[in-house]
């Protein structure tokens, strides 16, 4: 156990542009959401992802297609980077049948069976006792899966954190959490949710391998989630991964932000996750003239399509409101 | 000379709130504010915004994640003296905290033979409409109107909306304030000598001879536009407006039925299980011979509610569907 | 010559759904019970005892004092394949787990839009009457009944206790079966090959022609009691066993009572919001002008539950108390 | 913050007798429940404290009467402790209207509000939370009173003892966190039900001040509460004392028992700590022959006085059933 991070992994740039066009990916879709929520397309409650995506798209890069997620409402990057379609996830966000959810979630619960992307929950450290249990589900059957749990700090202070944390070493089992320490939880900074503030260390605690890492390097994301993945893969049982992190935008799309300040925000921006693997990349000669460019023109397209998707999706006829409360009518 | 009194000024249930917020500190001061993001951030819904600035961290508490911790803290402060005010964010985040509420406020009076009462008022916003989605469109204050041991509010009008804090922070025992979500922004007349309101009666918000919609809180302005549409067709509803869900006031409920003979109950929580229910109940045994026919319920569909749009308006009871109901009840069961 | 089939034996409520958790170990791999102290201390109320040494620790798993975070696990287990049975000790311990039952269990299936079912079957004891007081004596399954997404099972004879778990377990969907404490102990015939049973339906346990009692588990008893000093008056009652209370099988209620035109419910739990007013409410919608009297309701009264044994047995509904309301209803009103 | 022992205290064994003649007190009015329970005078649950006297003597010892305790179901020998008399002890389970809660609560629900002793809390760690509130009171107040929080080390496993350790050292309560470690939950060892089984350094994880003592030795309990409670008071924020010690008897009165075997309850006898005291006290000179003897003859009167007053008691009439269920009627 240790709370420093881990020797940075040797960058790996060759998959480095990947990672980049990925992380744009994430940025450009959410972009987009925020105009498509000015005009009213999308509602409820939506959070961005804004700032972190070097988290899930340096996490995700370590899991295998048959391990599983488990999610906050602030998922849309998760999604993405799990592998689901920009197409079901704009359409879920328009209410529709084609998403992910077939329009039952929106913004906060976009699901996916066949990729196990087991939501989007809404309720601040609900999801990390389900994680625990896929785990053990894995563990039961003697699968070699892992589970990848992601949380805010925030979550930390709940009493369900405490409770997975706990079964998890106590069982040793095959999850990894990671925490997406943003340092806020909507107005709240860290230090005025959490005594100790080393997330680490608190999570050491628990007799769980944890370290930190810088939330804003993808390659030092990535590896370190290998780490963690490769560890509790090879029955060492669960680990805590803190990312330090930070979300450029409001909270939610109803937040005035009046508890940091612009500065605060801008200095972090100087940070920005795509520009710093950008510079790295072409610093490198990894990225040519003119790649950029044609990054951002294929994801345009791709967002273009998937907005016009979900556009012509259609609506859930009202009839079937009730149709998927039970899987099994009575008799 | 005597000035002209000020007339009424246009207002908010969200001011309403704030402004019921603000006098509570400011004339008690053993009343204190706790809550997740009640301070710094404003409040989740800007019900408290600029209370922590009039008065300071101390006074207008930011809680951590943590509803049990926090409640329970709360209970705790009150039976040492304090006289907390305990925001739960919403109805939702509540379920981590009911077992705090149930078996500590609750029962901490009559378990312990009448010596700890729990002078504590827990806020929440409750309620469906704005498309949240499963977790968080719950409307669960009728199961809160099952507990013995505490009080269960729910304004329904501007009036109550600023009255209710005062007299529920005044009461010795626990009480529970649900503010409907979809109300925050509603607008109307309010008049600037406002103050506390009375806690123990149902309202009869308008009267009618036909038939009686008996509803609360988010359903109160359904239930009177729905008396409006009525009216076009010739039938004269009363509103009840419940107010106080624990303890019911069966007597307002009686003895309007008894002049009406028939009623409507509208519910936006899932209806199996429902406050409505109760209300149901409470009309069959005591005004059973007053009926002209059985009395109805319009409520919530029975799913985790959805996000889209058009199936969440759809599991929620429309003033059309309250209309539709109250026509059946009168020409079917002429 | 085939040998005569062995007649029934006599057992226990306890034993029951001992044999039913055996049963179950054996025949369905993917099975396993969870919970507190369900392996090395034998089960809180003896129930599980003996099936660690069958099954290993693995299949018969003790968990830490987390009721949220071992529910869950549950869920999550259920939803990578596994059929886990998880125990909570008692209902009362319930409230910590509440959030991950309603905003996970029951609410993934519609929210993930028909994609992930939860196979989960939970277990808990509930009930008072033990002296056990207000922290431990709650009768919380009617609010269970409220979530759309569940089912809720509550055995109230030793076929149920021994055939439900099977059945619930090869459901798609989350089951909750509440086990009152009070039968544990209760001693009675069961057939050798007793097994599964359905799980939709409600049961007629006895029949009567004057008026229906309406209960299920804890209270079955106590209504079939009354029954028998009904009939003493000469009074003629059927009792309606509602086994599953949700959903609820109106259709036999409403039949029985078109039948008898007369009804009490019977439901031990704090009666305002209780099981008894949605059943009242259902008869009231659906067999109104079947009715010749009120229907009547006895319930448990609304006090956190006393330790000192007159006063719990007062706060609780006695046979005598049920034959005194379907008295009332058939004598006043005749 | 540390989680070693503290320096044991000079033996103060001048006070010595006062100390046994409690923990004795606790013994006999307990082993009397036992009897009074098996003819059906006592009925509900019961939960012994017998082998743990220790740490509630000591404990008690170091507050002050105008501090707060908040405590288990558990709890007989803590409110005798903190001065709730025999009489109202046992006239409580006796379920009379002269028991401390009027024969409301029974043995799990002891409260006494003229003595602060705020419950006998039978839901696992919900008296946590409470004891954070009182602590905060205290606080708003300006009263420099301290909060005793007793509970088992089962109770750490809940997420309301993480909520409550934050809040309290976030807000630097002056609320003593007692940990009774008697190694088992019901049947469930400590091992098989913490990932981290040195409590105290569980505890250091929220930044509170933590260490454990030896719970069998009444004098080094009654220095660790009065180190941890002069903290708390002076203003230092929350402690965490882990007090290692062992129940005697059964969880409960249905308990068979099977999951410890008699061997390792017999070692436990050994350290038995009024025998322990007793024979330092001997030694010591400090106790003189039949001393003992008539601290025996003064309890079991004591004790004879309660159940005569219990079997002599009241009962709350049927009409009041609902009296004490809001203390304001509706009007
Ligand atoms: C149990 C619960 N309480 C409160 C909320 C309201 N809420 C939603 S997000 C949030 C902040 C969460 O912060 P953090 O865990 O750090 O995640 P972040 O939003 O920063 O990604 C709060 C208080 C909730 N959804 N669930
Ligand atoms: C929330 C909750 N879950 C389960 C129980 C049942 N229960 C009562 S005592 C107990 C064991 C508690 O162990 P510990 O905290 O170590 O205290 P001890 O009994 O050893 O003093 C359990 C599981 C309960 N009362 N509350
Ligand atoms: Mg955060
Ligand atoms: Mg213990």
């Amino acid at each position: 156990m240790t709370s420093t991070s881990p020797v940075p992994a040797a960058p790996d740039l060759a998959e480095g542009r990947r990672l980049l066009h990925e992380m744009l990916r994430l940025r450009r879709f959410e972009e987009r959401c925020v105009e498509l929520y000015s005009a009213a397309r999308i509602r409820g409650f939506m959070h961005l992802y804004i700032g972190e995506e070097a988290v899930a798209v340096g996490a995700m890069a370590s899991l295998r297609a048959d391990d599983a997620a488990v999610t906050t409402y602030r998922e849309h990057g998760h999604a993405l980077a799990k592998g689901l379609s920009a197409r079901s996830i704009m359409a879920e966000m328009f209410g529709r049948v084609e998403g992910c959810s077939r329009g039952h979630g929106g913004s906060m619960h976009l699901f996916d069976a066949e990729r196990r992307f087991y939501g989007g929950n809404a309720i601040v450290a609900g999801g990390l006792p389900l994680a625990v249990g896929l785990a053990l589900g894995d563990k039961l059957r003697g699968l070699d899966r892992v589970t990848a749990c992601y949380f805010g700090e925030g979550a930390m202070a709940e009493g369900a954190f405490h409770e997975s944390m706990n079964l998890a070493a106590l069982w040793s089992l095959p999850v990894v959490f990671l925490c997406e320490n943003n340092l806020y939880a909507m107005g709240t900074a860290l230090t005025r949710s959490e005594s100790q503030t080393d997330l680490a260390l608190k999570a050491a605690a628990y007799e769980v391998t944890s370290w930190a890492v810088d939330g804003m390097d993808v390659l030092a994301c990535r590896a370190a989630s290998r780490r963690a993945v490769d560890i509790a893969r090879a029955g060492g049982g669960p680990c805590f991964v803190e990312y330090r992190t930070y979300r450029f935008r409001a909270h939610s799309m109803y937040d005035p932000e009046l508890y940091r300040s612009k500065e605060e925000v801008e200095r972090w921006k100087q940070r920005d996750p795509i520009d710093a693997l950008d510079r790295r990349l072409t610093e490198a000669g990894y990225l040519a003239d003119g790649e950029r460019a044609q990054m951002e023109t294929e994801i345009a397209g791709e967002i273009d399509d998937a907005v016009a998707y979900a556009e012509e999706g259609t609506q859930e006829p009202v009839e079937d409101l009730t149709r998927y409360v039970l899987r099994r009518a009575s008799s | 000379m005597t000035a002209p009194a000020p007339g009424p000024t246009t207002t908010t249930f969200r001011q309403a709130y704030r402004e019921a917020l603000r006098d509570a500190l400011r004339r008690d001061e053993l009343a204190f504010l706790m809550g997740e993001d009640v301070g710094m951030y404003g409040g989740c819904f800007g019900v408290s915004t600029g209370l922590l600035e009039e008065f300071g961290p101390e006074r207008v508490r930011d809680t951590p994640l943590s509803e049990a911790g926090f409640v329970g803290a709360g209970i705790g402060a009150a039976l040492n003296g304090m006289h907390p005010i305990v925001e739960v964010m919403t109805v939702n985040f509540s379920l981590l905290a009911l077992d705090q509420i149930m078996n500590n406020a609750a029962s901490m009076l009559h378990m312990s033979g009448g010596q700890f009462n729990v002078p504590l008022v827990i806020r929440m916003t409750t309620g469906a409409g704005r498309q949240l989605a499963a977790q968080h469109s719950h409307s669960l204050e009728g199961w809160f109107g099952h507990i013995p041991g505490i009080r269960v509010l729910a304004p329904g009008t501007l009036e109550d909306a600023r009255g209710m804090l005062w007299t529920a922070l005044q009461d010795p025992d626990p009480v529970l304030i649900f503010e409907n979500g979809r109300l925050y922004g509603t607008e109307g007349e309010l008049a600037p000598d406002a103050g506390p309101v009375e806690i123990d009666h149902a309202a009869v918000r308008r009267a009618g001879t036909d038939l009686t919609l008996i509803t609360y809180g988010g359903s109160l302005p359904r239930a009177l536009e729905a008396a409006e549409l009525l009216l076009a067709d010739g039938i004269s509803a009363e509103v009840v407006d419940l107010r106080t869900l624990r303890p019911l006031d069966t007597t307002t409920i009686l003895a309007s039925v008894s002049r009406t003979h028939r009623a409507v109950v509208v519910d936006e929580a899932w209806r199996t299980g429902s406050l409505s229910a109760e209300v149901s109940a409470r009309i069959m045994e005591g005004a059973f011979y007053e009926l002209d026919a059985p009395v109805a319920r319009v409520c919530g569909a029975e799913v985790p509610i959805p996000y889209a749009q058009h199936l969440e308006q759809a599991a929620l009871p429309q003033p059309e569907d309250i209309a539709l109901a109250a026509r059946e009840l009168v020409q079917d069961h002429g």
